[in-house]
């Protein structure tokens, strides 16, 4: 009984995929496993885990909310590149003031929100292209500030938001469980949370009860972009550099990714961020698994497809269904037998 | 019709236009490439219409399509793939334009479709990034290597001649390898797994990077696990950017294998040629790339910082 | 009649959500050209019974025959080459398709190949001139109104019909005109014997058309009747399982015209909808309503006090202040609260709970920085579930799952909780049962005796009639009669509908 | 006018003013040759983007068709070149491979109810892993079949060439237009984008529907590889990158709605030609940096949506006040 229960819980399905990915590693290279504390910090393979999902982590935080509302933001990858080109900009002029330097960065993130959501809510344009324009003509924009090279800086304050170490952790990590605990406090301990999938689930009657449906869905672009100018300025630190021309590239996907993994609809809708951050750790356990596990590099991708297709049935009551079938068909056949 | 006829004949009383097919702008030693052949353009008084191909072929093929339709004088190409040109080189051909290769090689059995190769060659920098790890490794070596992104020119053929020269040596291996995608993250990241499956770092010898931005990423992250980069782990890369001069003055790598992006002047220098009616102009004009060390790393930073 | 022959026959049939019976193993057989009524309160299980024998659910048990031989419809596809065709309860057409489309999505006639467009309207107009429906049959269903969408889905469930014709609430916003055009063509399809299951709230329907009535009660079969042998108190006893309180006729008092007391003024609206000068006043304790045909502009009444479509000329006040809305949250924020007439489209926010349905009004207006906690709001929806009697075992099911009828409660409570001073009802009592219906007038008395004002627009004259102490007749978008207090009665309104000035 | 055919009318119209505007700026712009290299070019992104039109049309997105072109044109460039098979042996096993591909997404859609964008996603990763497996290298295709169609083709005056590629191009979009406007499929792909519940009750064959979708882009897709392999004679696994996202943009740009129900084949072939119209100004330009091209394409297309929709909104006002 009591076991049922718990194999009902919606978060037993994507934990369960999460550790067999886990338990894969057992496998392939044990050392994956080995934790120690060193110099301050916890040390070994799972803490990277938790380290590199950060950005991805914020990322996701920001297009669940963008998702729930029935929208999708593109232009995530790109405004990593523009908040990272900014503040490493700023740190080599002078104007290195941690948080002014921090205010920029987070500005340009706010700035980009706006434009998708202005693109979205006031002009009626479908997310999916009002992003895209941000998605390309972004990238350019980043480039130009940093005329196509990569700005290396040295800033022990700046870099500690990438390689410092707080409460024995990474600081990336820190940074994204402190957002992922305000966003999730900001949703269900005030009233946004129902609005935005109210928003989401259906629009036409949000307005008519009253929602400011334009303003929720701005809101959700300018969360979502604060929290991508967050994430660029974490992969900066990391590099101690910002590259225009990689940074960030194609992480809106993986951004995307999580929240489906975690259960959300692309159609709008209910949103859960605990889910969503399962999802963005099993494909940061995904990759660096296959990175451990010394595969050759070009069965990656093929890796990664299976990987997916076989979480994505794992949470189809279809599947899970037919499988139960299977199971139950072949005790009755044995049953059959004796 | 008259308006198109009308463009080559207004160009050749003008001043001499080129159209340049660049790849796209995803590496600092990209951008600096374009830039170098910018200013000799400039230099030279010469019209370039610049295309930027955001690492598509298709783009570069509908680039090189334009400039035949907008009637250049000649068309220099810097191709993404070295495969697939062959239709289209048998359109400039048609319409009387010459082309020249400069960067990658194309793979054309025809060589009358171009007018000259301004070629680096990627075996070559793999093979001497390979010879100078053995010299100083004395040829017993466990490396890891950083591919480029996996299917990229770049990345096999550089692989392709490191490997040939290790086959030589029956002391020194690959014992692991993943694609770091030629980013500074994604090879600081790599790396940091490595350090963590090698017994945090102790049985690896050396790291081969296939550019310089996944090598500085792997010394940043050889430091974070506390060992020393440069010393502890060799690390040897492709492609001679000014950062990684910096890190090598700081002995944080130890030698990169240059990857000269002033290609543009001997481009020019066979255009011109070519318009004065001269036909013994090779057909593959090579740059050498030299490996830098640490010993000559401060200089050389520099030199090339501006 | 019984040597007719049985068409259709449920045996057995059940069907379960999440363990919860449904439709707790009913029986059932239409007859060859008989017209035949499935009745019951809201959340009784008709729609839930018809999508088991369209295909759209699977019975978990049971049988049906269809002409003697057992059939099992595994979608709606099916069960149309079955012979049944069916109008399922909320119009189910597609918006952005063309209205000659939707008729004959599936049956288009082709050539070579190729979808013959012109016959395929030319056969459209025909189709929906039989129902007295002269509309331009290439624009897309959207830009007509529920009305009109519901008639054309009638219409191809009519013309597809081979055996069996299944209708769930067809005539829930029809006006009297249609609903005569309707039933002239179901007689006529009985007498070519097709099998007819009609299910309505409006018993005088019932009495008019069917032959025989099958009456469902929580799931399960109360019984099958002749229409004839059934009196209406025994009928309306059968589904409700007791008697229904006689609501007493009596008229609310006629009051003196106060300007003083005005709570709602509106003078000159016009609006780029094409309302076109529209005069009155209501006071507190006023029941207003908007009597009309199809299109003639009820619900465009209701939009603009709202403040769904921009006024461009006319000036409305409230409570002797300026009034303007821009948006239904500047409404709210005034006290008005609007009960929209699509309730699928309009009303319901689908995978949200009926809890959170119920109060998105009331939070919207608080704002999103003051959260009703969720004791109150657990309270809150307690309440209403009891006022309106709401079927519902669990506020935190999914609002989609509810039937019909208890779906507009849910709207309905959502504005009483936000306590407005002026309620505007647009077709309040669509797909409401015989029980609730009073309820729903009785409540509507209440709420005027409280104080607030009403405006409600309605198709069902009678209705109106009932509590109304000023009734709106509109037609063509313009104001053409206010009939007032004691000159109220269903031949007055009736009158002002369909005679001349 | 009907008023659904508006957004389709705006597209042209500002396809024509951007033409317009280029010619006026550059010579040698106002000419065939550049209209039909319009054709050649884009041949490849406008099937893609056709049998993309379907899927969103549907509702539905496919991510995957970037990588089933890559994976297409290196099987061609591997039976071809490496097991020596003649062209048009090689061509029915690419196209029953991409169907297979397409099928097998579809029924993961349909069956197990999984998110089109997720399933096409894998998808993506699937067929690009695999194009990566079966050669990391790309593959010159070096055979006379490839050389007769390269050659083959039309002279137009005003140095203009309809090529081969534009005549398959013109068949795949008489045949898209069939099937959208002309078949029950069309009306039902349309009506599940409409709204899938309402569909169904009416009796639209969904599972059947869903898969001859997927299916349908898959097999447009791997003919792009075709045609793509001729685009270039050869074949390479990191082909397309991000192709899909620019079919997307044509569709959309197109006047497709990506919530699917609204929008016309038509409008996809104008939406590929005017991105393939800000490429070639771009190109006639020539002074642009890597970075200004990518801020000038954003600004082009977003301006462009802008007055998509302004338009589009205005004539809609004024139509209903008439
Ligand atoms: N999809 C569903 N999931 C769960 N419960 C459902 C679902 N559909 C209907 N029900 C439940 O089944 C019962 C019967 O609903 P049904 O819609 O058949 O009632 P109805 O007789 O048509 O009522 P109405 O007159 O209001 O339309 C209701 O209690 C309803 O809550
Ligand atoms: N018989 C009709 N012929 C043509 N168009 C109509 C007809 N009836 C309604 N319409 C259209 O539907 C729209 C909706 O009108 P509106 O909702 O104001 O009508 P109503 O009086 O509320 O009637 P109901 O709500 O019963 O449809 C109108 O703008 C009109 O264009
Ligand atoms: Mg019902
Ligand atoms: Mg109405």
């Amino acid at each position: 009984m009591q076991l049922t229960h718990l194999t009902q819980h919606r978060l037993f399905l994507p934990l369960l995929a999460l550790t067999i990915i886990l338990l894969a590693n057992v496998l392939f290279s044990p050392e994956f496993f080995h934790l120690e504390f060193k110099d301050g910090r916890l040390y070994g393979s799972l803490v990277d885990v938790l380290n590199r999902s950060a950005p991805t982590a914020l990322l996701a935080i920001g297009m669940a909310l963008v998702i729930a509302t029935g929208g999708i933001d593109l232009s995530v990858g790109a405004v990593i590149a523009i908040s990272g080109a900014i503040c490493a900009n700023l740190l080599n002029s002078g104007f290195d003031a941690l948080p002014l330097v921090i205010f920029a960065g987070l500005a340009a993130g706010l700035a980009a929100g706006t434009i998708n959501g202005g693109l979205v809510s006031i002009f009626g344009i479908q997310p999916i292209v009002a992003t895209l324009v941000l998605m390309v003509a972004g990238r350019g924009i980043a480039q130009l500030i940093n005329s196509g090279q990569i700005i290396t800086f040295q800033h022990e304050g700046f870099a500690a938001i990438g390689v410092g170490t707080a409460l024995g952790l990474p600081m990336p990590v820190i940074i994204a469980v402190a957002i992922f605990l305000l966003v999730q406090i900001l949703m269900r301990f005030t009233a946004l949370g129902l609005f935005v999938e109210a928003t989401g689930c259906n629009p036409t009657a949000s307005h008519y009860a009253g929602l400011n449906v334009k303003a929720i869905k701005f809101s959700v672009y300018g969360i979502s972009g604060l929290c991508a100018a967050l994430a660029g300025m974490i992969i900066t630190a990391d590099i101690q550099g910002a590259d225009a021309n990689n940074a960030g590239l194609w992480l809106e996907l993986d951004a995307i990714l999580a929240v489906v993994l975690g259960g959300a609809s692309l159609a709008g809708g209910r949103f859960s961020l605990p889910l969503t951050m399962i999802g963005v750790l099993i494909i940061q356990t995904m990759s660096t698994t296959i990175i451990m596990s010394g595969i050759e590099p070009k069965y990656n991708l093929l890796i990664k497809s299976l990987v997916i297709i076989v979480v994505l049935l794992l949470q189809s009551p279809t599947f899970r269904q037919q499988i139960r079938q299977l199971f139950g068909a072949g005790k009755a056949m044995q049953g059959d037998r004796v | 019709g008259e308006s198109s006829q009308q463009a080559p004949a207004s160009a050749t009383e003008k001043n001499l236009v080129v159209g340049f097919s660049q790849v796209g702008s995803e590496s600092s030693w990209r951008t600096s490439f374009s830039e170098s052949v910018k200013a000799e353009a400039a230099k030279r008084g010469i019209e370039l219409k610049f295309s930027d191909a955001q690492q598509k072929q298709e783009n570069q093929i509908k680039a090189i399509r334009s400039f035949i339709a907008q009637g250049v004088d000649a068309i220099i190409v810097a191709p993404v793939v070295e495969t697939g040109w062959k239709p289209v080189l048998t359109e400039a051909k048609r319409a009387g334009i010459p082309v020249v290769i400069v960067d990658r090689n194309m793979a054309l059995e025809d060589d009358s479709l171009y007018l000259t190769r301004v070629a680096s060659d990627f075996v070559e920098e793999g093979r001497k990034a390979a010879r100078w790890l053995m010299e100083a490794t004395e040829g017993k070596c466990d490396i890891v290597e950083l591919q480029g992104t996996v299917g990229a020119t770049a990345a096999i053929d550089r692989m392709a001649g490191f490997n040939e020269v290790i086959a030589e040596h029956e002391n020194a291996r690959i014992i692991r390898t993943q694609t770091g995608e030629f980013t500074r993250s994604k090879g600081k990241e790599v790396m940091e797994a490595f350090l963590k499956a090698e017994q945090s770092g102790k049985s690896i010898c050396a790291v081969w990077a296939h550019n310089d931005e996944m090598a500085i990423g792997a010394a940043l992250a050889i430091k974070e696990a506390g060992l020393d980069p440069g010393d502890d782990i060799l690390i040897v890369s492709v492609d001679a950017v000014p950062d990684i001069f910096k890190a090598m003055a700081d002995g944080d790598t130890n030698a990169t294998v240059e990857l000269s992006p002033h290609m543009g002047g001997p481009a020019f220098d066979a255009i011109e040629a070519h318009r004065q009616g001269k036909t013994d102009i090779p057909k593959l004009i090579t740059i050498q790339g030299d490996v830098f060390t640490q010993a000559t790393a401060a200089e050389e930073y520099a030199k090339r910082k501006q | 009649m019984s040597e007719r022959k049985t068409v259709l026959q449920l045996t057995g049939v059940c069907k379960r959500f999440k363990g919860v019976f449904a439709v707790n193993h009913v029986d059932l057989n239409v007859q060859e050209g008989e017209i035949h009524a499935l009745l019951g309160e809201n959340g009784a299980g008709k729609s839930t019974l018809i999508k088991v024998m369209t295909g759209v659910y699977s019975a978990d048990s049971g049988r049906i025959e269809l002409c003697g031989t057992a059939v099992s419809p595994q979608s709606p596809l099916d069960a149309q080459r079955h012979g049944i065709s069916t109008v399922y309860q909320e119009v189910n057409l597609l918006p952005n398709l063309s209205v000659a489309h939707n008729l004959y999505l599936g049956r288009e006639p082709r050539r070579f190949g190729c979808i013959q467009w012109r016959r395929l309207q030319k056969d459209a107009q025909a189709l929906l001139r039989q129902f007295d429906l002269n509309i331009d049959v290439s624009e897309s269903l959207s830009s007509y109104s529920i009305a009109i969408q519901q008639l054309v889905a009638i219409a191809r469930a009519v013309d597809c019909s081979a055996k069996v014709l299944i209708l769930d609430e067809p005539t829930a916003s029809l006006d009297a005109k249609e609903v005569v055009v309707l039933f002239r063509i179901l007689r006529s399809l009985r007498d070519k014997g097709v099998a007819i299951l009609f299910v309505t709230h409006f018993l005088d329907q019932v009495y008019d058309l069917t032959d025989r009535i099958t009456v469902l009660r929580n799931g399960e079969k109360v019984g099958t009747f002749n229409t004839a042998e059934l009196p209406r108190p025994q009928l309306v006893a059968h589904m409700l399982g007791k008697e229904l309180q006689s609501i007493e006729a009596e008229k609310t008092a006629s009051r003196s015209d106060d300007t003083a007391n005005t709570t709602l003024q509106v003078e000159r609206l016009s609006t780029s909808q094409g309302l076109r000068d529209i005069n009155f006043r209501a006071q507190a304790g006023d029941a207003v309503g908007l009597a009309g045909l199809l299109g003639s502009g009820r619900s465009e009444v209701c939009a603009a006090l709202f403040g769904l479509a921009p006024l461009t000329e006319g000036q409305l006040s409230l409570r002797g202040n300026h009034y303007r809305p821009k948006s239904p949250a500047d409404a709210i924020a005034c006290g008005i609260a609007l009960c929209p007439e699509d309730r699928k489209i309009e009303g319901i926010v689908h995978p949200l709970s009926v809890r959170e349905n119920m109060i998105l009004a009331l939070q919207a207006k608080r704002g999103w920085w003051r959260p009703l906690p969720r004791h109150e709001q657990n309270q809150l929806a307690a309440d209403a579930t009891a006022r309106l009697r709401i079927v519902c075992s669990d506020p935190e099911k999914p609002i989609g799952e509810l039937s019909g009828g208890n779906q507009q409660k849910v709207i309905l409570a959502r504005w009483l909780m936000t306590h407005p001073n002026v309620l505007v009802l647009d077709e309040p009592t669509r797909g409401i049962d015989i029980g609730a219906h009073a309820e729903i007038l009785q409540l509507i008395r209440q709420l005027c005796a409280e104080g607030m004002t009403l405006i409600v627009a309605s198709s069902e004259i009678e209705e109106l009639v009932a509590f109304s102490n000023k009734i709106l007749v509109l037609r063509d978008k313009q104001l053409h009669t206010v009939i007032e207090a004691d000159a109220i009665s269903e031949n007055a309104v009736l009158a002002a509908i369909a005679g001349s000035n | 006018m009907n008023r659904r055919y508006l957004p389709v009318a705006v597209t042209a119209v500002l396809f024509v003013a951007l033409f317009i505007a280029g010619s006026l700026q550059f010579s040698g712009f106002a000419s065939a040759r550049v209209i039909l290299n319009l054709f050649t070019d884009n041949a490849f992104l406008a099937i893609t983007a056709l049998g993309m039109t379907f899927v969103i049309l549907s509702g539905g997105i496919d991510l995957s068709v970037g990588a089933v072109l890559a994976f297409s044109s290196v099987l061609c460039a591997t039976l071809v070149e490496n097991y020596g098979w003649h062209p048009l042996q090689a061509f029915p096993v690419v196209l029953l491979l991409g169907a297979v591909f397409g099928t097998t997404m579809g029924v993961l859609i349909h069956t197990y109810k999984l998110q089109p964008f997720i399933v096409t996603l894998a998808g993506m990763f699937f067929a690009r892993g695999l194009a990566t497996v079966l050669s990391e290298q790309s593959i010159a295709i070096e055979h006379p079949f490839f050389d007769a169609i390269n050659n083959f083709g039309f002279s137009l005056p005003g140095r203009g060439w309809l090529s081969s590629a534009t005549l398959v191009l013109i068949a795949v979009f008489a045949f898209g237009t069939w099937l959208a406007h002309f078949t029950r499929l069309g009306g039902y792909i349309y009506a599940i984008g409409g709204n899938s519940q309402s569909a169904v009750l009416l009796g639209v064959p969904m599972g059947m529907t869903t898969i001859a979708i997927y299916t349908l882009s898959s097999t447009l897709a791997a003919l792009a590889g075709i045609v793509y392999s001729f685009y270039t004679a050869s074949g390479y696994a990191l082909t397309g990158i991000g192709l899909e996202l620019d079919a997307i943009a044509a569709v959309v740009i197109g006047g497709t709605l990506i919530s699917g129900g609204y929008g016309y084949v038509l409008g996809t072939l104008l939406g590929v030609m005017t991105m393939g119209l800000i490429q070639t100004w771009i190109s006639f330009h020539g002074g642009l940096s890597s970075w200004w091209t990518k801020i000038f394409i954003g600004g082009l297309v977003l301006s462009f949506m802008i007055f998509q929709r302004w338009i589009a909104v205005g004539l809609h006002t004024r139509l209903q006040q008439k």
